[in-house]
């Protein structure tokens, strides 16, 4: 069931160079499942900006009605966003989409989840649910940067964390692809969300048997009626079956879509 | 009678407000947040004769008090429409308004032939407007004797009143909705979108992949306004005005300027509870307003004597 | 040579900002607020030939991300531009875009003729896009051919460059581009403002006294955008872009779009500072682009090669 | 000297009926002079609303560099001025315009000041002024009913005042007029803000010798170079010569311009 309500903030914490961690409370956290749904923020009254912001639930406290998003202050919506602090609302539409599907990784198998800098937010709460399913969690995660690595120590709650930075200044220098190429092993299944070459580069299905890609597309409404963040599928490429990243996504099978 | 009912050609609504076309797709994502025969009616997506992909994507971005877009008409077809979208939404007890859009005249009166023939659809809107399309559309918009000819031929065919979209990238809106008042068009919806760009600074790029889109929400809104209250005045067929609607006082505006139901675009994408929310609001606003029913406050910006009979009571 | 300065007919500009005209009056108020030399060149108000009150007020009002305003061309009148206002401006060093209007063709004729032997002003600005007077402007702006024989008229009398300010309230704004240049026109600036209407709810009257006004402000800037994407690859003479400017961001989109230079209007009467404001953020921009010089950007998003270029460095 | 600052909120006070009362601290206080003149209030960051409110100045205090200003929560600009608390910031741009001349009322002369609604404000910094130039003041405010009025008591430091509200729940029922009609003695000079209705009623210049009005008028610029706010005068009210209300008054002479 989709909510819309005013979530009421209980913390809005920087964690990382302009990395911020919002926790909400609000009873839409009742419907929140499966980790990589995101919800469809509007981060002020009027109409500046105009738009919701789309941002993946990184994780859901049930037993006290909150959840956690984290997001990269980027443009004004952000912005915004991190000017709020404890006490006040921020107007949330949600959960929408469909996230990851834990139950496709069975009790005792390895999950290598990797997550590219705002990519990393939905595999703390998928780390957590898999963790308790008796599943395996490898997690790697690539940033920038030093400054913006953030959620190092809270994944490594529930497994081993492998840290990539572009230039080098933090864990191994490079993309995540160059770490999963140095494992020796073959884990059961991939997770992964971040930056469209990485998820270019984990969609050939090469790391694992089974792989789950996230995707982000521009949207409008986030509920599937606008059209707006549409792709095509893989196999029929340029005809026009589709499938829209708010409704049918925003996490698709690798090989289905073509991103 | 309620202070909300309307009637209008083909059109027996409990209430004025709708959602516009290519907003709320067919009905059934909304459908799963509340109850749809709240409705007055339901501007369904345009349907082209074959299915559509549309444009590639980025297909929206965002400007200062609006969006453009620019889906390109993506669509499942005049035959899934009519054979899966349309019986679906009979399960509500809301009339449905078919867009029907093309790239020729032969597309146009194709859909327009079969879609009338669907037991809830009540009217059609053909969409001559639309900005995203490499051919059809809004050639049809611009031009006022394409548009009166188009009027014509989907007229000949329809079995329900035809309401013609018309665009807002003329130089005079009048002349066209003339024309398609000649044509036999049996009201007008105003406005579709305006053309515009946006360009990111950084890959020094369109943002949009189809470079241009069509520009809707609250920026547009005196646009629309401006528009309604010409041409409401210069056509004896009724006006469902659209642009911008965010409230219900925004659709009071739409009815003071010349309107006569109103529909409410890119607020859905915002505010999915918008439509009722503002059919809820309404009654009280015209309760202030010293109306007794919403039909009253159609035109009351220029029919000069009705405004000072309700002055002076 | 500064990373600002441009060149365009008649315009030797050590920046490419400038503020618009009617939102700048004859520069009187803002060099009580810094120094109008700062300023790359000066469109000042619009002047006819006889001095003129303009509409009765209210003349503004505000629109989501935009406003309307209904002024009508008030002005002092030709000879009090002449020998007051223009001369006044003389001790800046900053050249003056002078802005004619009129209702008819002699109108136009009569102050260009004038105006362009002051000796600060360097070039004219045609404005056949006023939407707030009942003849001339916005007729001789959506009518190629009237814009065509006026913009020859003018050329012929004019001692400075011609720049043809464009109406965006146009079906095709390239047709009216090109036959302006066609006439002679050195340059364009564009846009003017959108016509637009607000009502009142309470009143259930128009809020502006004239009832329409042309709307200007950010909610216009993706129609602006869009307009000098498209003229600015159909005509070889320059393009002012104007529409919503708010930030030295804006003028680089603007720039990208197809403009040499930038205007800016609204946005001074939020922040009455924002022209030099702008002037100084540019430089800090051109480097975080790429960009030696603001020309350089100039069609970026349509100039392919150039844009590859860059990119792959 | 028009000044553009971001001016700390030292309290903003609710005082009546959707009447509010802020006092802002700002360098351009400095520059606040006369009664009567008014500051254009930036209430956002972004564009919505995007023009600034003009709002006249209530009270100056130089010696802490605060001024004050009263205003009516009405639409979209007021109500999220009224949300601002105390150590936010508030752009602001003035003083404008041409406030009352005090120098008008001599030592020992008698002056009405006549506010109705949110044209009362600018009476009190007049009041203080005047009453230290050792001139008489007679206060007479207007309202709608008992719960809109405000500044009864601040005033009355200064000399008398008297209240009418339209509907008879305070003070005497219906205008300001009517508590002037009463008066049995002639003031040497009236100031007065307020609705037109009311200065058109005393634009007749019935009440006294030297009569001066503060008007209202659709702002653009609110600094003369829009031409938004411009009126007609009364030597020539068909003609071509004009007055702007931002910066020729909001304060006229009755009889100087069309009301
Ligand atoms: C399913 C999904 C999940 C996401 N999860 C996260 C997350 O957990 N943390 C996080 O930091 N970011 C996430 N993003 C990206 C996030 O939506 C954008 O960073 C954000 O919308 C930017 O808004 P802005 O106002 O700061 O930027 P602006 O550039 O001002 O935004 C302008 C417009 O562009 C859209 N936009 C800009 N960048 C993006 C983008 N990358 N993806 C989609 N729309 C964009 C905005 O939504 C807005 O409509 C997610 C995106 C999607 C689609
Ligand atoms: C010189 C001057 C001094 C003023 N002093 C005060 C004061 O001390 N206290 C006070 O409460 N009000 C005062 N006003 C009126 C005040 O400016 C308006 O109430 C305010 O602008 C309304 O803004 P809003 O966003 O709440 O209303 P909205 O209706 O949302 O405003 C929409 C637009 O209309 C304009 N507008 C609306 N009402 C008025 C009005 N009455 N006068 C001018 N513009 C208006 C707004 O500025 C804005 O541009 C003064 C006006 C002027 C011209
Ligand atoms: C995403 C999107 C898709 C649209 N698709 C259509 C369409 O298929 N047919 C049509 O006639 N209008 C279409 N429109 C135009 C709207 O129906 C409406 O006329 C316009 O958006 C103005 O209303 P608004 O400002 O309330 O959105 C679309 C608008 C948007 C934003
Ligand atoms: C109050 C006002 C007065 C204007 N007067 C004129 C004018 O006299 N001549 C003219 O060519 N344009 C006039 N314009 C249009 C502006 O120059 C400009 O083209 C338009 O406002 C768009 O730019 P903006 O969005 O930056 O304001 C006026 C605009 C405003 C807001
Ligand atoms: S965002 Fe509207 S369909 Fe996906
Ligand atoms: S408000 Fe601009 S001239 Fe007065």
């Amino acid at each position: 069931m989709i909510k819309q309500e005013n979530c009421r903030v209980v913390s809005n914490t920087q964690i990382g160079d302009n990395i911020f961690e919002l926790v909400l409370s609000g009873e839409l956290t009742a419907n929140m499942s499966e980790p990589g749904q995101f919800v469809h923020v509007k981060v002020s009254n009027g109409f500046d900006p105009l738009l919701r912001r789309p941002i993946s639930i990184a994780a859901i406290e049930k037993e006290n009605s909150t959840f956690t998003i984290i997001y990269r202050r980027q443009g004004r919506g952000t912005a915004l966003l991190a000017e709020k602090s404890a006490g006040e609302e921020v107007d949330i539409l949600g959960p929408l989409g469909n996230g990851f599907p834990v139950m496709e990784a069975a009790q005792g198998q390895t999950a290598i989840l990797i997550g590219g800098g705002v990519g990393v937010p939905p595999m703390y709460e998928l780390a957590k649910q898999l963790a308790q399913n008796g599943v395996s969690v490898i997690s790697v995660i690539g940033f920038q940067t030093e400054s913006a690595v953030f959620y190092e120590k809270e994944l490594a709650r529930f497994g081993e964390v492998y840290v990539a930075t572009v230039d080098g200044s933090y864990g191994r220098k490079g993309f995540v692809t160059d770490i999963l190429a140095g494992f020796d092993f073959q884990a059961d299944i991939v997770f992964a969300c971040g930056p469209t070459p990485m998820l270019r580069a984990i969609d050939t299905g090469n790391f694992a048997p089974k792989t789950y890609l996230s995707l982000e597309e521009r949207m409008g409404c986030g509920i599937g009626a606008c059209f707006a963040c549409v792709c095509h599928t893989k196999e029929d490429p340029h005809g026009y079956t589709y499938k829209k990243v708010c409704s049918d996504g925003p996490v698709f099978k690798a090989g289905e879509v073509v991103i | 009678m309620s202070s909300l009912s309307i009637q209008i050609p083909g059109l027996n609504l409990r209430n004025p407000v709708m959602p516009a076309s290519g907003c709320f797709g067919f009905g059934k994502e909304f459908s799963q947040l509340y109850d749809l025969s709240l409705l007055g009616a339901i501007m369904v997506k345009a349907t082209t004769p074959e299915p559509r992909f549309g444009n590639p994507t980025p297909r929206v971005a965002e400007t200062p008090g609006g969006m453009l877009n620019a889906i390109g008409l993506q669509n499942p077809g005049l035959e899934k429409v009519f054979i899966e979208e349309l019986p679906w939404l009979e399960q509500f007890d809301v009339p449905i308004i078919a867009n029907i859009a093309g790239s020729t005249e032969d597309d146009y009166v194709a859909v327009a032939e079969q879609l009338s023939q669907a037991p809830n659809v009540k009217a059609l809107e053909l969409n001559i407007s639309c900005p995203n399309v490499k051919t059809g559309g809004i050639a049809f918009g611009t031009d006022p004797d394409l548009a009166k000819a188009l009027t014509k031929k989907v007229k000949n065919v329809s079995e329900v009143p035809v309401y013609v979209k018309l665009s807002p990238n003329v130089s005079d809106i009048v002349k066209i909705a003339r024309a398609v008042e000649e044509g036999g068009a049996d009201g007008l919806t105003m406005i579709n979108t305006l053309l515009g760009m946006r360009i990111d600074l950084t890959t020094g790029q369109p943002i949009l992949a189809n470079k241009t889109g069509g520009l809707s929400g609250p920026s547009i809104k005196p646009v629309a306004i401006r528009m309604i209250y010409e041409v409401s005045q210069q056509v004896s067929i009724p006006i469902i005005g659209m642009g911008g609607i965010q409230s219900a006082e925004d659709v009071v505006e739409f009815f003071l300027a010349g309107a006569s139901a109103a529909a409410v675009g890119t607020q859905n994408f915002i505010d999915p509870f918008v439509c009722p929310k503002i059919i809820e609001e309404l009654p009280e606003i015209l309760q202030r307003l010293g109306a007794d029913h919403i039909s009253e406050l159609t035109g009351r910006s220029w029919k000069k004597n009705e405004r000072l009979a309700y002055h002076r009571p």
